[in-house]
């Protein structure tokens, strides 16, 4: 099997897609002739030309609204966010017209768009440009939200969440397009709404999905060394989440940490964790503990920055608490 | 490559009264339901513009044709050649509703009849009919948009970015800016620094111009026009069509930020008079010929109430469904 | 003590405040020459006049901007929502610029605002028009998030959130207005950040806020007719949360539920049902249970939207869920 | 009552000429230090376009002026008279940075000075320095907003829905555009419908014009009648301000999608040299003079690295600060 980036997972899941349906086209700032802000699309715009690869201009709410009037009359584009930080902007058009318009009409349109981009801080950049946002999404029914942490789930669930009929919110991560991961040269896609589990070991469930996938895994090596055996459930998908992956490996581990770079407050990583609570309740050893980013702006300062994250340092803690390991 | 343009459709008068009268008489009849609590939540009616959507959505081909509107969608649902009872029956919240009962007012859409909607949110339906644009040029079809919004809209920024967007693109777009004098209780002097709406074309280097909305066929022939060159040139243009509602914003607005004198003037330039006259000068229609018509259009509206009243509520069910595919 | 309604207790905060301090002023759609599209700023405009009181365009992201900008030069503004489902728009600025300005300066603004208006969903009105979004906010460091539910409570909070440096989002409800409840002659401020035990009971511990507090109160009520004495918590301020008192009570109780009429997902409600999971673990007899929204649009239809809202019965149903009554 | 109108500001050729070339050689001499790994992240420079924020911000009165920019803030920031070394510092990351090391490049600010940043968002400037001229009106100051912004924030909603309230509450404030031709990689006609932004004024009645960006006199004379305008009419107006950028969007961006030969023929119109012939050619410089100006650049800014390298990081405890009073 071929190992690739990340963002070549992306790339390929695009490319495979517009290829196989002409409806598929690709919108978003600097997407077409600079290849992407980070380089997701190159060659798309060489390859597939104007038509089907558009710069917008800087207007966020603008280009999503035309993504979406186009998705309800039979297109199925894809809308990059040049990051999501940026989308914010057209949250509006978001929750209000693509998680809504069928709903509200009854069923007579489906939305077949795709927001995507990478979310999350990426490094040194500051308060505006680091924010984990999934939970702005995951909240609202209407959507699908997508966000995978492995080269092969980025490819595998871009190309279905191109296909699914239904607005799919698709995050990525700035310092995963880097990461690099085996991707069969056959095609494949993966079905949304599935978790899948990174790791397997029955001392403790850590519950995790994007970028902190890295972290959690390196977390998982150091506890084995202590002898420890944690199970990684990745979410890959926000909404609809799978409940009955998480269930059975906490069914198993009687122990749960959940681990989310966003701010703790109403975020995913909250959910889940009540979630846990609720639905096992009765096999839960220890109380369910959430390792989330701090509850502050993002600072430009490295040290700050890495002390606002989560670290492995505070997942072996998190899990030695669940443990009742001092 | 278009096909070549078709000719542009002439006006037929007698169907553009027809149009008007169902749309008056069906408003009337929902704020006569309102009052007996048949209907419930907002309720935003059309009287005194019934020119606008009429005049305009006559000129288009729905065919191949579009149309996006807001909130204040019945005339628009009803100019498209939308059933009154599915209408009727949504605003009463049934499950014959054109929404299934979930949209009510706001929301009434007919994907058929190329009619999306029906939109709650200021301005935010702009974008989305400029993405209708893109769907025509993409496919090489040779239908046109008609894009329609009110005076308090066109200050969102979203008009600003769809229409930039529409000429860099050459979109097959006409924006329509429904001035009816108010935004909610506001002139629309007061929170605008131009009173020359169709001015801002300029600044997307678009044909704009202002037209007589109390004029259903001055509508019918600026919107051809419009619709000719989106079709043939790929050209989006501006219209901002002057109008006026004769009942408050919506169903509980006493509307008293404005004269009795001012509403007085105002009616005498109604739509459906002032086409009713132009077709009597023209001997084209009888004082009897117009009170069949009104006969028919107030059947046909009291028609939909008892559909509505006899549909059945939607199930339970279906608060789960429609939400994703 | 004269009894007044919600909205006449927001009404007088916004005058005694105007008339306490020139540099307040309220800027929105309609709160003018209308009174308000909700009157809650009636006879403001007649009082303090076009300066202080300010019509503004639909334009929700640019005028909670001006607002940043007057608050960051030593204005003291109160934004008005027409409703918060049209705050979306505003988003960007109220998480990029409001909440995070004094951060990324660091320290060197202070950011005397309010954005208030109500928030949820009243009845008939449809999915845009019904959505109960303190999530988004509460997601957010460098906010306030305030959520009253009584008049009293309306007032001294209201006053002092428009005395408070930082951006306070100050929650309100359609069919709150109405609502009627003592409110002192003499000046009062109540504390932001402190909730209140709207009631006392040993047996369970119900934790709410905003417009629920009346179905919570009547099944209360109803319980108690059955013997079981329910503590209502009213958080009242949402961010920050007033974790002391929810941990007291649920310490007596040993039982939670959490209703909040928002969607299940990432919600304020399911962040308070984690949290006493977490930190009450050894304490709780049961599972927290969390009645909320349901997890669709709002409808229009009435019936299914009377469904799609948080209910006596369902509030109901699971105190005794948690009481093991079946 | 407003103030009497102060005398609009003589330019001062050699203090303009000292500004632009402390921008220069800080801006240089960032881009060294992030080469060295001393700074990181995103690092936007301003070289090319010195005599947009010089001019402009000389022609202001900083008592009772304010100035707004977005995330390409280095040189508006040195324009209205910060120090080097806080800036630096930021740059650095450390905590005597003018935003305590958490701002970064993006996030200049001076609140004694009237800077205001440094925003990352493109156009959410815009509003926000807006609302300053709200205060400034409210408060019946007689001062003035300088509200910077670049060619591809132009078509953000949130210039349409500023310029409207601006004109309409009559705000002093001047909206400069900065038109460095792109926007990141993109040549600002490629996604525009107009070329001529100043006309976009025409859609709020206000006084519109382009400027030569590279002559910091004709920015400086622009933008105090501007200025002018705004303190003694409350009238905002819109200058667009053509100007260049000699460097990559950011440090990161190789900026291929220029040409060498476009690049070459701007620096031939650098600002610096343009002024400095000027000033030659009437005989207020010498060659000597300009060589020790910009040495003292030089050595400012070199002082300055050496105040960011032996500057302290902040402590853990400051990332809690700040987050609220
Ligand atoms: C973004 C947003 N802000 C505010 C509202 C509340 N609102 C509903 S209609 C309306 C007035 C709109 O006026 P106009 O665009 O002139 O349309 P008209 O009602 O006159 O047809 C307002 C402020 C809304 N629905 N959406
Ligand atoms: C809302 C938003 N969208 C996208 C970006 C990413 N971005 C940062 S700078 C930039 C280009 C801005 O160009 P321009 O306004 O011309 O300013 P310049 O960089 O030329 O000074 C883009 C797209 C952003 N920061 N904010
Ligand atoms: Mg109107
Ligand atoms: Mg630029």
């Amino acid at each position: 099997m071929p190992t690739i980036s990340y963002r070549e997972a992306l790339r390929q899941a695009m490319d495979e897609e517009m290829a196989r349906d002409e409806r598929v086209l690709l919108i978003g700032e600097e997407v077409a002739q600079y290849n992407g802000a980070y380089k997701v699309s190159r060659g798309l715009w060489d390859k597939y030309g104007d038509r089907r690869v558009r710069d917008t201009p800087i207007t966020e709410g603008g280009f999503a609204g035309i993504g979406i009037g186009a998705a309800m009359t039979g297109l199925r584009p894809i809308v990059e966010f040049m990051t999501f930080n940026f989308s914010i902007q057209a949250l509006d058009q978001i929750i209000n017209n693509a998680a809504k318009m069928r709903y509200m009409s009854g069923g007579q349109f489906t939305l077949p768009i795709v927001f995507r981009g990478p979310n999350g801080p990426a490094a040194y950049l500051s308060s505006q440009h680091s924010q984990a946002l999934a939970a702005l999404f995951t909240h609202c029914p209407g959507l699908k939200v997508v966000h995978p942490a492995t080269p092969y789930d980025a490819k595998g669930l871009l190309k279905s969440a191109i296909r699914d009929d239904n607005p799919v919110i698709f995050m990525e991560g700035e310092l995963m397009y880097a990461w690099e991961g085996d991707v069969p040269e056959e095609e494949y896609t993966l079905p949304l709404g599935q978790a899948d589990l990174k790791r397997t070991g029955q001392d403790v469930s850590i519950i995790t999905f994007g970028k902190p996938l890295q972290t959690v895994t390196e977390a998982a090596a150091r506890l084995e060394a202590e002898g420890i055996a944690a199970e990684i459930v990745d979410l890959r998908t926000l909404r609809p989440l799978d409940q009955a992956t998480i269930r059975q490996s906490v069914q198993k581990t009687n122990r749960c940490v959940v681990v989310d770079e966003s701010w703790p407050m109403c975020s995913v990583g909250s959910h889940v964790a009540w979630l846990v609570s609720n639905q096992c309740f009765d096999l839960l050893d220890a109380p369910v503990e959430l390792v989330s980013g701090e509850d502050v702006p993002m600072p430009y300062n490295h040290t700050l920055e890495l002390a606002a994250l989560p670290s492995v340092e505070k997942v072996v803690q998190a899990v030695k608490a669940v443990l009742y390991l001092k | 490559m278009k096909a070549p343009a078709r000719q542009a459709k002439e006006p037929d008068p007698l169907q553009l009264l027809k149009t008007m009268l169902l749309i008056r008489r069906f408003e009337e009849k929902a704020s006569q339901q309102y009052g007996l609590r048949k209907i419930s939540g907002f309720l935003h009616l059309y009287i005194g513009e019934e020119a606008v959507a009429t005049g305009a959505i006559a000129a288009a081909d729905l065919n191949r044709d579009y149309v996006v509107a807001a909130y204040r969608d019945h005339g628009h649902a009803l100019a498209v050649g939308m059933d009154p009872k599915p209408l009727m029956a949504e605003l009463f919240a049934k499950s014959t509703g054109c929404s299934r009962g979930k949209g009510g007012s706001m929301h009434f859409f007919d994907a058929d009849r190329h009619f999306l909607g029906g939109n709650g949110i200021v301005g935010a339906q702009i974008p989305v009919a400029t993405g209708v644009g893109l769907k025509l040029k993409y496919l090489d079809e040779d239908g046109v948009v008609l894009c329609f919004f009110g005076d308090g809209a066109i200050h969102q920024g979203a008009f600003h970015e769809s229409l930039n967007l529409a000429r860099l693109w050459n979109l097959p777009v006409v924006y329509i800016c429904e001035n009816n004098q108010y935004g909610m209780g506001t002139d629309f002097r007061r929170v605008s620094s131009i009173t020359d709406y169709s001015k801002m074309a300029g600044s997307y280097d678009l044909p704009g111009s202002q037209v007589d909305g109390m004029d259903v066929l001055a509508v019918h022939q600026a919107v051809s026009e419009a619709i000719g060159r989106a079709r043939r040139e790929a050209l989006p243009s501006l219209l901002e069509i002057k109008t006026y509602r004769y009942v408050g914003h919506s169903i509980s607005d006493p509307a008293t930020y404005r004269s009795k004198e001012e509403l007085q003037q105002h009616k005498q330039q109604d739509p459906i008079l002032i086409l009713k006259n132009h077709m009597q000068e023209e001997h084209t229609l009888s004082e009897d010929d117009f009170k069949k018509l009104d006969a028919e259009a107030k059947a046909a509206v009291q028609e939909a109430v008892a559909f509505a009243e006899s549909s059945p509520e939607p199930d339970l069910s279906t608060l789960y469904e429609d939400v994703l595919v």
